[in-house]
């Protein structure tokens, strides 16, 4: 095949069928009665989604799941982001279910992957803190050995999904140093005795929470990989996830695109249609390149990811580039709608909000670009042959 | 002679304690104004009662003459008193009316002026805008909103959109089209409309920053002949353009506190960076971070050097520099820098400037807000008409 | 099925073996090229010399068919071939010539196939171009040189300017207007012209990047009948649109040598910040250095990559993504990234990087010139002509 | 006056006076002549000057200056900056004949600020060493004390008309360390045994040399300044420099907005002039809002000299201003113009290789807002009252 940037056949249905439904069972007013509901996430959108196997895609089919690749995975992302479906596929899937498939024990996988795959369970990583920091000196909440237990103590925010959530996948630090030796991950109960938790609403009517670990008792039963030694795992999980979210991302970004070109040809201004002015011209071709640049380079990330190829470097690239399109693409869409862009009657605020959640999640652009560099060592940018 | 000093006499000194001694005893502390979207019922009481205050000072109408409601002081005595308003995030002097105002001085009748100067002067009566048509946005030429004379009252019929302040307001400035056969702005009137008149309903348009815009809808509202401002079919040069256009939509000769936010939400975030520690570090020392803030201060004291251009050529009557420009210009440089500002000011926060209020959110909040607000940088023209405007008029170049 | 390795198979690797081993015996060590602008006449000589070198392997027509002095290779050959010229800074295929033949491979003749793709092939004969004139530069549909037939010969008279590598030439491809009635690009035909013609006279321009152009002028030039590439007046779409001024101004389907220096460059300036030190200290491990270096890095990937989505549509047949907006997007991107890119390197590089050469240059001058050479991104249209192309003909928005 | 942006009348006449000199005596053929020419200078555009008194033009009367004050230095630059005019002026008398008035003995400015001011006399500033440094740490050239003199061992980079100099103004190190403390001056004559000089062009044809110092001997005489205090004084004469350099920017900015918007104006692409089309109109007012912007930092920053005001964080932020405006105005008016600006008969490189000079010149971007900060303290933005 050689050199290939299309969907094979699998993906493409993938696509598809997914276009299909989010289309059918996520029109728009779905995004729009999800801000203001009480439930977290539809219940019966997810259903489907589990009726379709795509909770547990890439789970082992010995789990409940469709052994899907990632590339698979990623072909669907595009039509999460186009759709801005407000389930925690991302979180729950993508995120704590590929911890778990990755890490977990016999039993532990047992316990908890068909139960995702089925839509029966949800679990949802607990990663950053108040600082802000991405990598693994962002990681300073307090394991400390007690017993059969480990003792949590420590602040996690931008928990998303926690008051729905069966499990959270929380990662601790067990004993000194900010580097990635001491890193774990622990299975907690949002509702055991000593984890609080606080609404914290954002722009995008995310269902954020900041959660508070008080003397949490974790049995050691519920830890998850090798206590100290899970940096490695979890740090590859986010950055796989990290190039979905630039999937999503690239969704949004054709149909922010689509919206704005359409708006763009048919709003009459000065007697002919604003898409005339090369100052709207430039503004749309700005949304169709900084998608297009996101595309290639999330597209490559993929790729790598699925043959097998280092891919830290390339993901990082992916989601810097994409938080800069994340921002950017929405910005010169507001610029084109003026006016009616601004009020929530009209959906483009529905991506740009999402947008703007979607810029520094599992990643700003700062902290990408520095990994890109970090992760190129004294080859940043390498020969065609091995790209 | 270049001096950049506005009160270099001791009145001047003494006028800027004066204002400055009003602001500290009737400025509930720690409050803060979000202006023209915030919906907050207290917030409003508290906005209007502050207003009177000022009116009861006759400060709102600072310049004007007294029988108006004003004081008849100077420009620079008003530069002083909107540099300290600023200053002290005080709320905005209610912004269409003060609009209204400056076409009721240039344009009104002495009648008119006996009229609507004194209510718009003590804080007592409130003015929305009504401008903007679904059609017709930074093109105002082609607003259909059209009003015809039958015998001495003007009969009005239209509709209005993003009407800001106007569900807030007992009176609007309307424009509408007085001939329909002229073709673009050449038959554009401006009407002075009391909100209750018979025929007006309005529905609310909720906007990205929790603010409420108006839809405003006009059936057969008759208007007496004394409504019209100014000359039929003048509006667009008369008050549009020649005051309404530039007016609403500073910098004009003097800072004022809503554009000021920009300086008070720097210094806000350089205060976070300050105080804040990254891994053990304050922000303020993270050399990308500086670099950051030194680029968004440059903009900042750009747009504050900007307003001192504006007053020096309005007041002295001379351009700096070879073309008459600055207006537009600054317009243009200030909505294209403002959402770059916001973004950049998110950023620098970090993912945690996402949170909306409570005690995990980051400088309360308050940035998160101002982001999405500088979302309405389209709000008294876009950037590309600022631009188009500077390049065509301002610069020369062909249309 | 997604794929970015070039080269999966054996008898790929052997082939990009071979084109390396070539290259390690031919290319003198430590020779740069510089490509168009390179008026240096010993650079040039061995510009040509390694060209004919390339033709004896019949490389440069890798792809064209056996009888007009190609080997009948894949599309995948040559972009592994462009690959390795690129990484080893080879000198980039003769640009104008590759054009003309990208051309007479579609629309030429046999025998104006037999008579000129051979000579190219082999690196003998060096076209130049006549297209951009002084009144017509992104505006082609508006050239006035003109082409009447007189008897079996046409007749050319006008003038061309900005002509690339025609000082260097022995053949030139000229579009000119053949229906002085008709307007704008409707009828516009392409010549093949022998510059030893009578009636040719050519004149210097020189470059800001130390390179020549040329002003050529043509007075009563009779070309023979088949002179005429393509239909008569078909020019636009066949030639220029179609081929000319797309293949010209990659990146088309594969790598090259002549934009790829941008690759080159940054590995340069990285190599740079490792090895200077200032206080102490690495450039490279400056953060406001590093994250400068980061963005440009984004920016470089995000141009290999576009070489691969390129590649993949023209090979596969199928658009990425659900417009056919590549290729102008490519080119709008690079040519908007280009000088920015170039600013930026000089500012990391820092106020010893306007040294232009001795011992007190960094990176020995290149930055500097590549600085220079980067005022040239409106060759082959300009930045702002491929938005114009994108935003409607690839976005459907109106004209 | 309160507020007023407007040169008063001797500036205005400084202004109008050196606009018509440098049209009659430098019209752009002597800019072009120049580059080519032995001379470092045209002579008789210099003499010119001196007949008006301009090369003293702040000096002291008593050394046969003018006695101006710095807005009437700063009139005259916007004027350099339009003319381009080839001229020795801001290194000479804005840079080392100001600092032989700040600093120097009864003796040193005896010496020659009379003969500065009549165009007898050259003195450049050498103070850029190889790592490119604008802070004191950038000085490392080392001063010994050695009975008598000083000895000089270093190098010294873009040092202008070392050539022609009488003297340069060296900045050296005494001791060791990298602060203020121990940067001193000294009045060294280029063709002193141990000074070799070597021509390093720059693409504005700049005549610019790197001077190497090896055992050069300076009497202790010629110190210029506190041997080892001279930082403070220095620094605000280079700032003050820098403030003046950016009144060229703006001067220069002036002619190119003006040949920029005359070409959008009269060519005619796609059947109307390009001035008509939205992408050039945005190009046109980039450069008129890059020009805006740095015009009124910079005469802010001249008022507050002017007034004896502290200025270094305002000068601080008109060239980094200035800086990028130089790149910033120059590169839209090349998009404006495509083809032809890139070709050297027509005149914008001439202003475009210059602004790439004086970017950098006396401070680039990235010092002089990090320089902003610094001096910004815990007040980077200073309450109106005391702007």
């Amino acid at each position: 095949m050689s050199i290939d940037l299309n969907f094979n056949e699998q993906q493409q249905l993938i696509q598809n069928t997914a276009r299909e439904f989010f289309q059918k069972h996520c029109p728009i007013d779905v995004v729009r009665r999800a801000e203001k509901a009480d439930e977290e996430y539809p219940a019966d959108l997810w259903r489907g989604m589990a009726d379709l196997g795509w909770l547990g895609i890439t789970f082992p089919e010995a789990y409940g799941g469709l052994g899907c690749s990632f590339l698979d995975l990623y072909a669907l992302y595009g039509e999460l982001g186009r759709s801005l479906a407000p389930v925690p596929h991302l979180e729950c899937v993508a995120l704590a279910g590929t911890l778990v498939a990755e890490l977990g024990s016999e039993t532990q996988k047992a316990e908890w992957l068909p139960r995702i795959a089925a839509g029966e369970a949800i679990l949802t990583p607990a990663l950053m803190e108040p600082d802000g920091l991405y990598g693994p000196d962002g990681v300073t909440l307090s394991a400390r050995r007690d017993g059969d237990n480990f003792l949590l103590n420590g602040v996690k925010l931008l928990v998303a999904y926690a008051k729905s959530a069966d499990r959270l996948v929380c990662a601790a630090r067990i004993g000194t140093g900010d580097g990635a030796a001491g890193v774990s991950l622990f299975l907690v109960d949002p509702k055991a005795p000593g984890v609080s938790l606080e609404k914290t609403t954002n722009m995008a009517s995310a269902p954020l929470y900041a959660v508070i670990f008080k003397d949490v008792a974790v049995p050691t039963s519920d830890a998850l990989g090798e206590v100290g030694g899970a940096w490695p795992v979890l740090d590859a999980t986010v950055m796989k996830a990290a190039v979905l979210q630039s999937a999503m991302v690239v969704g949004a970004g054709e149909v922010v695109l689509d919206m704005t070109a359409d708006y763009a040809r048919t709003r009459v201004q000065f007697g002919q249609p604003i898409g005339r002015h090369q100052a709207v011209q430039y503004l749309v071709t700005d949304i169709a390149i900084e998608q297009n640049l996101t595309r290639n380079l999330a597209l490559r990330a993929a790729w790598r990811i699925e043959s097998g190829r280092s891919f830290l470097r390339e993901a990082a690239l992916a989601k810097a580039c994409a938080s800069k399109a994340a921002a950017a693409m929405t910005f010169a869409a507001h610029e084109v709608h003026a006016g009616i862009g601004f009020m929530l009657d009209y959906d483009l605020q529905l991506y740009t909000l999402r947008a703007k959640h979607w810029e520094s999640n599992l990643g700003d652009r700062r902290h990408c670009l520095e990994r890109a560099m970090a992760e190129g060592g004294d080859d940043p940018l390498p020969h065609f042959q091995h790209a | 002679m270049v001096d950049f000093c506005p009160d270099d006499t001791p009145q001047l000194k003494a006028w800027r304690g004066e204002v400055r001694a009003f602001l500290e005893a009737e400025l509930p502390g720690g409050m803060t104004f979000d202006y023209d979207y915030d919906e907050d019922e207290a917030g409003w009481d508290a906005y209007l009662a502050f207003w009177r205050k000022v009116g009861a000072k006759k400060w709102i109408g600072l310049t004007w003459p007294e029988e108006f409601g004003g004081l008849g002081r100077s420009a620079i005595e008003r530069w002083i008193l909107q540099e300290e308003f600023a200053e002290y995030a005080a709320p905005s002097h209610p912004i269409i009316g003060m609009a209204v105002a400056a076409g009721l001085l240039r344009h009104g009748t002495h009648a008119q002026r006996l009229r609507h100067l004194p209510g718009i002067a003590s804080g007592a009566v409130q003015w929305g805008e009504g401008y903007s048509e679904p059609g017709s946005g930074s093109d105002l030429a082609s607003l259909t909103t059209r009003a015809h004379l039958d015998g001495d009252h003007w009969v009005l019929n239209g509709q209005k959109t993003l009407g800001t302040a106007a569900h807030r307001a007992q009176w609007m400035s309307v424009l509408a089209r007085t001939d329909p056969e002229a073709p673009g702005h050449s038959a554009i009137s401006c009407f002075l409309v009391p909100l209750d008149a018979p025929g007006i309903q309005m529905l609310p348009l909720h906007n990205m920053a929790d603010g409420q815009q108006n839809q405003t809808f006009f059936d057969n509202v008759r208007l007496p002949a004394d409504s019209l401002l100014g000359d039929v079919n003048k509006a667009w040069n008369q008050i549009w353009f020649g005051l309404g256009g530039e007016a609403l939509d500073p910098p004009g000769p003097s800072p004022d506190p809503y554009r000021y936010r920009i300086v008070r939400m720097l210094r806000k975030v350089m205060s976070y960076c300050r105080e804040t520690r990254h891994r053990g570090r304050p922000l303020m020392e993270d050399p990308v971070v500086r670099l950051q803030l030194a680029e968004l201060l440059e903009g900042v004291e750009a747009i504050r050097t900007q307003y001192y251009e504006s007053y020096s050529n309005a007041v002295t009557g001379i351009t700096v520099g070879p073309r008459p420009i600055a207006l537009n210009l600054h317009q243009a440089y200030y909505k294209e820098f403002w959402p770059r500002f916001a973004q950049t000011c998110m950023e620098i926060v970090g993912p945690m400037a996402q949170i909306q209020g409570g005690r995990w959110a980051c400088l309360n909040g308050e940035l998160e807000h101002y982001f999405r607000g500088s979302v309405s940088n389209h709000a008294g023209g876009t950037s590309q008409l600022k631009r188009m405007v500077l390049a065509t008029r301002g610069l020369g170049l062909p249309r």
